[in-house]
C-alpha cells in the first residue's frame, strides 16, 4: 500500500506523519506537494496536521478550495481511503467531505496533551484493530478543535454509525464528545487527536500504530480479493 | 473601483465563546449593563468595478468567506474612496 | 517621530538630533571623525541602530569576553547568528537565546510572537533545522489586572507563534517578582539541527555577486526597534507603541521551507536574517564578515507602504525577511526556490571591493558609511564599575535559618506561590509535542528531543534565580550555570555548552554594570569548571522603570547530549515501592 | 436595551497577515478583480440603556474591547430589537 502525505503551504505535521507510515510502519509514502501533483497512484491519501495558509480565514478554509482537493473528493467518492487529522479534519468538513464544522475550543485556548479516547466503531477500515468501547490514548493539539453540527446531522451520524472516536473528558467542548467522525461511505475519516504521534512508547503511546495498521490489512484483504 | 464590506456572524444557536467571554470581562470590569456580547468579523474588499458585482460577491462568500454550517453573511457594496 | 525630508546635515549637529535617535554627543563626534564630514539624516539613524547596545554590544563587549567560548567541540562560538556543537555523526546542534523585552511591554502578544519568529530565523539561517523552542519569563507579582494581561498576552503569543510555524516548544521557566511589574522580560529559545556540511554564514563575499532580498515587503513596522530594545522604559512608554512589529508565522513557515532548501544549492554565498535594525544590520554585518562592501538600491526593495523614504526602510523591522548573497548569474535559482512557496525574492544590490555600505534611492546616494565603523568597529564603552550599596549592607547580616513549626503548612504556602506553582496553564498551550521527537514534556527539569535515525537525544533546559543574583551577583551566577548542569545531568545528558541572556538595569549606573560584571564572573567561572562553553548570547539592558531596576537576570540556556535513549531519565517519581536516594550536602 | 456595534479594524500600516491571505486565495480561486481585502472584527453589545453610554462604551472599548497599539475602532448604537 502507497500513502501519500499531502503538503499545503504551512502544514507543519507532514513530516510526522510520513515518519509514522513509512519509518514506524515501514509502508510506501511520498510527501505530496498540493500544486501539480497526480494522486492517481495512491492507495490511500493522509492529510496532515498543521496550520495550512495560516488558518488565517478559518482553520483548513483556504487550502479546501485547492485543486488537489478536486482529485481528494474524486478519489473518495471512488472509495479510496482518506484520513484527516487535525487540520486535515477541518479541510475534509471545509471542502464538504465530511459534516459539521470544528469552532474554537470552548474555553478559547489553544491544547496540547495526551487524552484518553474511546473507540465507538471499530467495524471501519480505520478502527478494526481495535476492540468496541477501548480506550486508547492520542495526542491534542489545537485550538479549534470543537466539533459543531446541527440536531439533524448528530441524528444521522448516529444512526449510520459515523462516530468513531469520542473523548472521554471532552476537552474542547465537542457536541456529543465527538473525536473523529467519518463519511457515510466509511472512507472518509477525520479527527482532532494526532495518531501520527501515537506510534512509539518512547513519546508516550503507541496507540495510534493500529489506525494505521486497519488501514493497511483492509487494503491488502481487498487486494487479494480483487487479485 | 468598488468596496464591498462583507460582515460574518455565527448563526443563531452556534455558541459563541468569544463573545461570552468577552461578556464576563466587561462585567468584572463593572460593566454589569452588558448582558450580551457577539462576535462577528468583517472583510473589506477592494474590488474593480464589473457586472454582476453582486452575484460573484455572493459566490465568493458561499465558496470560501463563509461556511454555511455555522455563519452567515450580509454584504454592502460602495464607491471606493479615491486612495 | 523625526521626518526625514528637508532635515540638514547641519539641523542634525545644531539641533543635536542624534540624541532623540539614541547617539550620545561623544558617539556623535565619533561618526564624524569617521565620515570626515556630518552624517546626512539616514546615515545618523543607520549609526544610531548599529550602535545601539542591541547590534554592538558596545558596554557589555569587555564582559563577553570573559566567558570561554572554545572547546574541541564547538563548531561556531559566539559571532553567527547562534553557536554551533558537534554531536558526532556528521550532525551538530545549533542555539541562541534573545530577549524580547521592551516590545513586549507596550505589545505583549506581537512582541512575544515576534520574539519568537526572531530566534527561530536566527537558526535556519544557519541552516539548520529548528528543532525546539524555550522561552523564559518573568513578570510582576499576579495580583494586578495589567501583570495578569502580560501574563497572559505573552503565553498566547508564544503560542500562537510558535505552534503555527511547527517547532515544538518543550520548555521554560516562569518566575513572578515585583522587580518586573513594569518591565517584564520575555526571551526565547530555538534549537536547531545541522549537518556538518550544510553549515551557513551571514557573509557578502565575492566582488560582483548579488544580493537577495526574501520575503514579504517592507512596511513601517518597529522603525528603531533596535534602540528602543536599548532604552529605558520610561512611563511614557506608550507613545513608543508605533515601533512594535506584527509577525505573520505562515510567512515564517514558508521562509524556513525554502530557506532549507535553498542551502542546498552551491549558487548561494551567505545568508543572514533581517533582525534588530533589519536590512542595515544584516547587509552591513554580512559584509564586514566578508571583508568586503555592499552597494544597494532602495528603489529595489519590495514595499509594503508608499512614499518610504530611505531612513524608513534602512530601519524597519518589517517581519520574516531574509537577505542572502549569490553568485552572480545563478539568482534565478534562488529565487524559483522562493517561487515555489509563494514567495518573493529580488536582487537589491551587489557585493564591492571598497569597504564601503552605500545606499542609494531616487538615484541619489543617501548613505556612504566605511562598513566596518558599523560592524566590528563599532565603539566600546567601559563603564565604571561599583560595589552595590545594598550589597555591602546585606554583608553585614548574620546569616538566620528560619524556623519552621509546621512544615507541612509551610509547604502548602510554597507550593501556592506562582513561581513554585504548576506551570501547566502555560506549556498546555504549547504545541510541544510538533514533529514527533519530544520524549520528555514540559514539566520535568529539562525537556529531551530525540534525534531520529540515532540513538541520540538532547536535553534542554533554562535557568536563571535572579534573586540569588542580586543577593550576591557572583554566586548567583554560578548558581544559575550550576542549575542548569544539574538539569542537564539528572536528565541523563552531558553539557555540550550554553547560550546566555543577560537581562540588567541601565549600564551606566555603575552599581548596575559592578552587578552585571559580577555575575559574568561568577558564570564564567563555573562554566570552566564545569566544561560547558558559551557558544552564543544576547544582551538586553535598559530594564528598568521610574529609575528602578529589575532584579539581574542572566538567564542560562543549556544544551546537553543524550549518547544513548537508555539514558534518558525522567525527573518524577515512577512507582510506589521504589527507593528515594537524596545525594549532596 | 441599546445595541452598541464597535466595529475594530487594524491601523493604517500594520501588517495583516488575514487580510492578504484572503486576498491571494480570492485570486487563486479566479477572482482576480479583488486588489486588497482587509479583515476587521465587530462586536455587538446588549447594553441596557443609561446615561452616558457613549462615554462608556469609549472607555470599554480602550480598555478591552480594541488594543489601542495597532487597533482602530468606532462604534454604532441603535434601539435593540425586542427579542
Ligand atoms: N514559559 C514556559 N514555557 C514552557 N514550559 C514551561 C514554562 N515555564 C515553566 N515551564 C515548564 O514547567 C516546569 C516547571 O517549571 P518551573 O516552575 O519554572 O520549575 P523549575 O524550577 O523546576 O524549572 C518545567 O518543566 C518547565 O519546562
Amino acid at each position: 500500500m502507497k500513502f501519500a502525505v499531502i503538503v499545503f503551504p504551512g502544514s507543519n505535521c507532514d513530516r510526522d506523519m510520513y515518519h509514522a507510515v513509512k519509518d514506524v510502519l515501514k509502508t510506501e509514502a511520498d510527501l505530496v506537494w498540493y500544486e501539480g501533483s497526480n494522486l492517481e497512484n495512491y492507495d490511500g491519501i493522509l492529510l496532515p496536521g498543521g496550520f495550512s495558509y495560516g488558518d488565517y480565514l478559518r482553520c483548513g478554509a483556504v487550502a479546501s478550495t485547492s485543486d488537489i482537493m478536486k482529485q481528494i473528493k474524486v478519489h473518495a467518492a471512488k472509495g479510496k481511503p482518506v484520513l484527516g487529522v487535525c487540520n486535515g479534519f477541518q479541510i475534509l468538513t471545509e471542502a464538504g467531505l465530511l459534516p459539521g464544522a470544528l469552532l474554537r475550543n470552548e474555553k478559547l485556548s489553544f491544547m496540547c496533551h495526551q487524552e484518553p479516547l474511546v473507540v465507538e466503531n471499530n467495524e471501519t477500515i480505520f478502527t478494526a484493530a481495535y476492540d468496541k468501547g477501548e480506550v486508547v490514548h492520542f495526542p491534542i493539539a489545537h485550538g479549534e478543535g470543537n466539533y459543531f453540527c446541527d440536531e439533524e446531522t448528530l441524528k444521522e451520524l448516529k444512526a449510520n454509525n459515523q462516530i468513531v472516536f469520542t473523548y472521554q473528558n471532552n476537552p474542547n467542548g465537542s457536541v456529543e464528545d465527538i473525536a473523529g467522525i467519518m463519511n457515510k461511505q466509511g472512507n472518509v475519516l477525520g479527527m482532532m487527536p494526532h495518531p501520527e504521534r501515537a506510534v512509539e512508547q518512547l513519546l508516550g503511546s503507541d496507540d495510534g500504530l493500529r489506525l494505521f495498521q486497519s488501514m493497511i490489512q483492509n487494503w491488502r484483504d481487498m487486494y487479494a480479493a480483487n487479485a | 473601483m468598488k468596496k464591498v464590506t462583507v460582515y460574518i456572524t455565527l448563526k443563531q444557536g452556534v455558541l459563541d465563546p468569544q463573545g461570552k467571554a468577552i461578556q464576563e470581562s466587561l462585567n468584572s470590569l463593572g460593566y454589569k449593563e452588558v448582558e450580551e456580547a457577539r462576535v462577528g468579523k468583517f472583510i473589506e474588499l477592494q474590488v474593480e468595478e464589473g457586472p454582476d458585482l453582486t452575484e460573484r460577491v455572493t459566490v465568493m462568500c458561499d465558496k470560501l468567506l463563509a461556511n454555511p454550517v455555522i455563519e452567515e453573511y450580509r454584504f454592502d457594496v460602495e464607491e471606493a474612496e479615491a486612495l | 517621530m523625526l521626518q526625514t525630508h528637508d532635515i540638514s546635515p547641519e539641523q542634525i549637529e545644531r539641533d543635536k538630533l542624534y540624541r532623540e535617535m539614541g547617539l550620545s554627543d561623544q558617539e556623535f563626534e565619533m561618526i564624524k571623525d569617521i565620515l570626515k564630514r556630518l552624517p546626512n539624516f539616514t546615515e545618523t539613524g543607520i549609526f544610531s541602530v548599529m550602535w545601539s547596545e542591541h547590534c554592538s554590544y558596545k558596554t557589555s563587549k569587555p564582559l563577553l569576553r570573559k566567558f570561554p567560548t572554545k572547546a574541541s567541540h564547538v563548531l561556531q562560538g559566539p559571532g553567527e547568528g547562534a553557536g554551533i556543537i558537534d554531536i558526532g555523526d556528521n550532525q551538530a546542534v545549533v542555539f541562541k537565546i534573545e530577549s524580547h523585552n521592551h516590545p513586549s511591554a507596550v505589545e505583549p502578544y506581537q512582541g512575544a510572537a515576534t520574539g519568537v519568529g526572531g530566534i527561530i530565523r536566527d537558526v535556519f539561517s544557519m541552516g539548520a533545522r529548528p528543532i525546539a523552542s524555550m522561552n523564559s519569563l518573568r513578570f510582576g507579582n499576579l495580583n494586578t489586572d495589567r501583570t495578569k494581561y502580560l501574563f497572559s498576552e505573552v503565553v498566547n503569543g508564544i503560542a500562537g507563534y510558535g505552534n503555527c510555524v511547527g517547532v515544538p516548544t518543550v520548555g521554560g521557566e516562569v518566575q513572578f517578582d515585583d522587580s518586573y511589574e513594569d518591565n517584564p522580560l520575555v526571551n526565547a529559545m530555538c534549537i536547531g539541527l545541522i549537518n556538518h556540511d550544510e553549515i551557513q554564514k551571514g557573509i557578502a563575499a565575492g566582488v560582483g555577486n548579488t544580493i537577495l532580498y526574501a520575503g514579504p515587503p517592507t512596511g513601517r513596522d518597529g522603525i528603531h526597534g533596535a534602540t528602543f530594545a536599548s532604552d529605558d522604559l520610561g512611563e511614557d512608554a506608550a507613545k513608543d507603541r508605533p515601533a512594535v512589529q506584527v509577525g505573520d508565522p505562515f510567512m515564517e513557515k514558508l521562509l524556513i521551507e525554502a530557506c532549507l532548501e535553498v542551502i542546498h544549492s552551491d549558487a548561494l554565498v551567505g545568508m543572514q536574517d533581517m533582525g534588530a535594525a533589519g536590512l542595515t544590520s544584516s547587509a552591513s554585518e554580512m559584509a564586514s564578515k566578508a571583508g568586503t562592501g555592499l552597494e544597494m538600491n532602495l528603489d529595489l526593495v519590495p514595499q509594503r507602504e508608499q512614499h518610504m523614504t530611505a531612513y524608513e526602510m534602512m530601519l524597519s523591522e518589517s517581519q520574516e525577511r531574509m537577505l542572502l548573497c549569490v553568485k552572480k548569474g545563478r539568482e534565478q535559482e534562488i529565487i524559483d526556490i522562493f517561487e515555489k512557496y509563494g514567495l518573493k525574492a529580488v536582487p537589491v544590490g551587489e557585493v564591492i571591493e571598497e569597504k564601503v555600505f552605500r545606499i542609494k534611492h531616487h538615484g541619489e546616494v543617501v548613505a556612504d558609511i566605511p562598513v566596518d565603523s558599523l560592524a566590528d568597529d563599532a565603539p566600546v564603552f567601559h563603564m565604571p564599575s561599583k560595589e552595590a550599596a545594598y550589597y555591602k549592607e546585606f554583608q553585614k547580616i548574620e546569616n538566620t535559618a528560619p524556623f519552621v513549626n509546621d512544615h507541612a503548612e509551610i509547604l502548602k504556602q510554597l507550593l501556592q506561590q506562582p513561581t513554585i506553582a504548576s506551570k501547566e496553564w502555560v506549556y498546555d498551550q504549547y504545541d510541544s509535542m510538533v514533529q514527533t521527537n519530544t520524549v520528555v514534556t514540559p514539566g520535568s527539569d529539562s525537556a529531551v528531543v530525540r534525534i531520529k535515525g540515532t540513538d541520540k537525544a538532547l536535553a534542554i533546559t533554562t535557568d536563571c534565580n535572579s534573586r540569588y543574583i542580586y543577593l550576591d551577583p557572583e554566586t548567583g551566577g554560578k548558581i544559575a550555570v550550576a542549575e542548569a548542569t544539574r538539569n542537564i545531568v539528572c536528565s541523563g545528558a552531558k553539557p555540550l555548552g550554553l547560550t546566555d541572556g543577560l537581562n540588567f538595569g541601565n549600564p551606566t549606573n555603575p552599581e548596575v554594570f559592578w552587578q552585571m560584571e559580577k555575575a559574568v564572573e561568577g558564570m564564567s567561572e563555573a562554566c570552566e569548571v564545569l566544561e560547558a562553553p558559551v557558544i552564543s548570547g544576547n544582551v538586553s539592558l535598559y530594564n528598568q522603570s521610574k529609575g528602578k531596576s529589575i532584579y539581574p537576570t542572566p538567564i542560562v540556556g543549556m544544551v546537553g547530549l543524550h549518547e544513548s535513549l537508555e539514558h534518558i531519565t525522567p525527573s518524577f517519581f515512577q512507582k510506589a515501592g521504589d527507593a528515594i536516594y537524596l545525594i549532596g550536602h
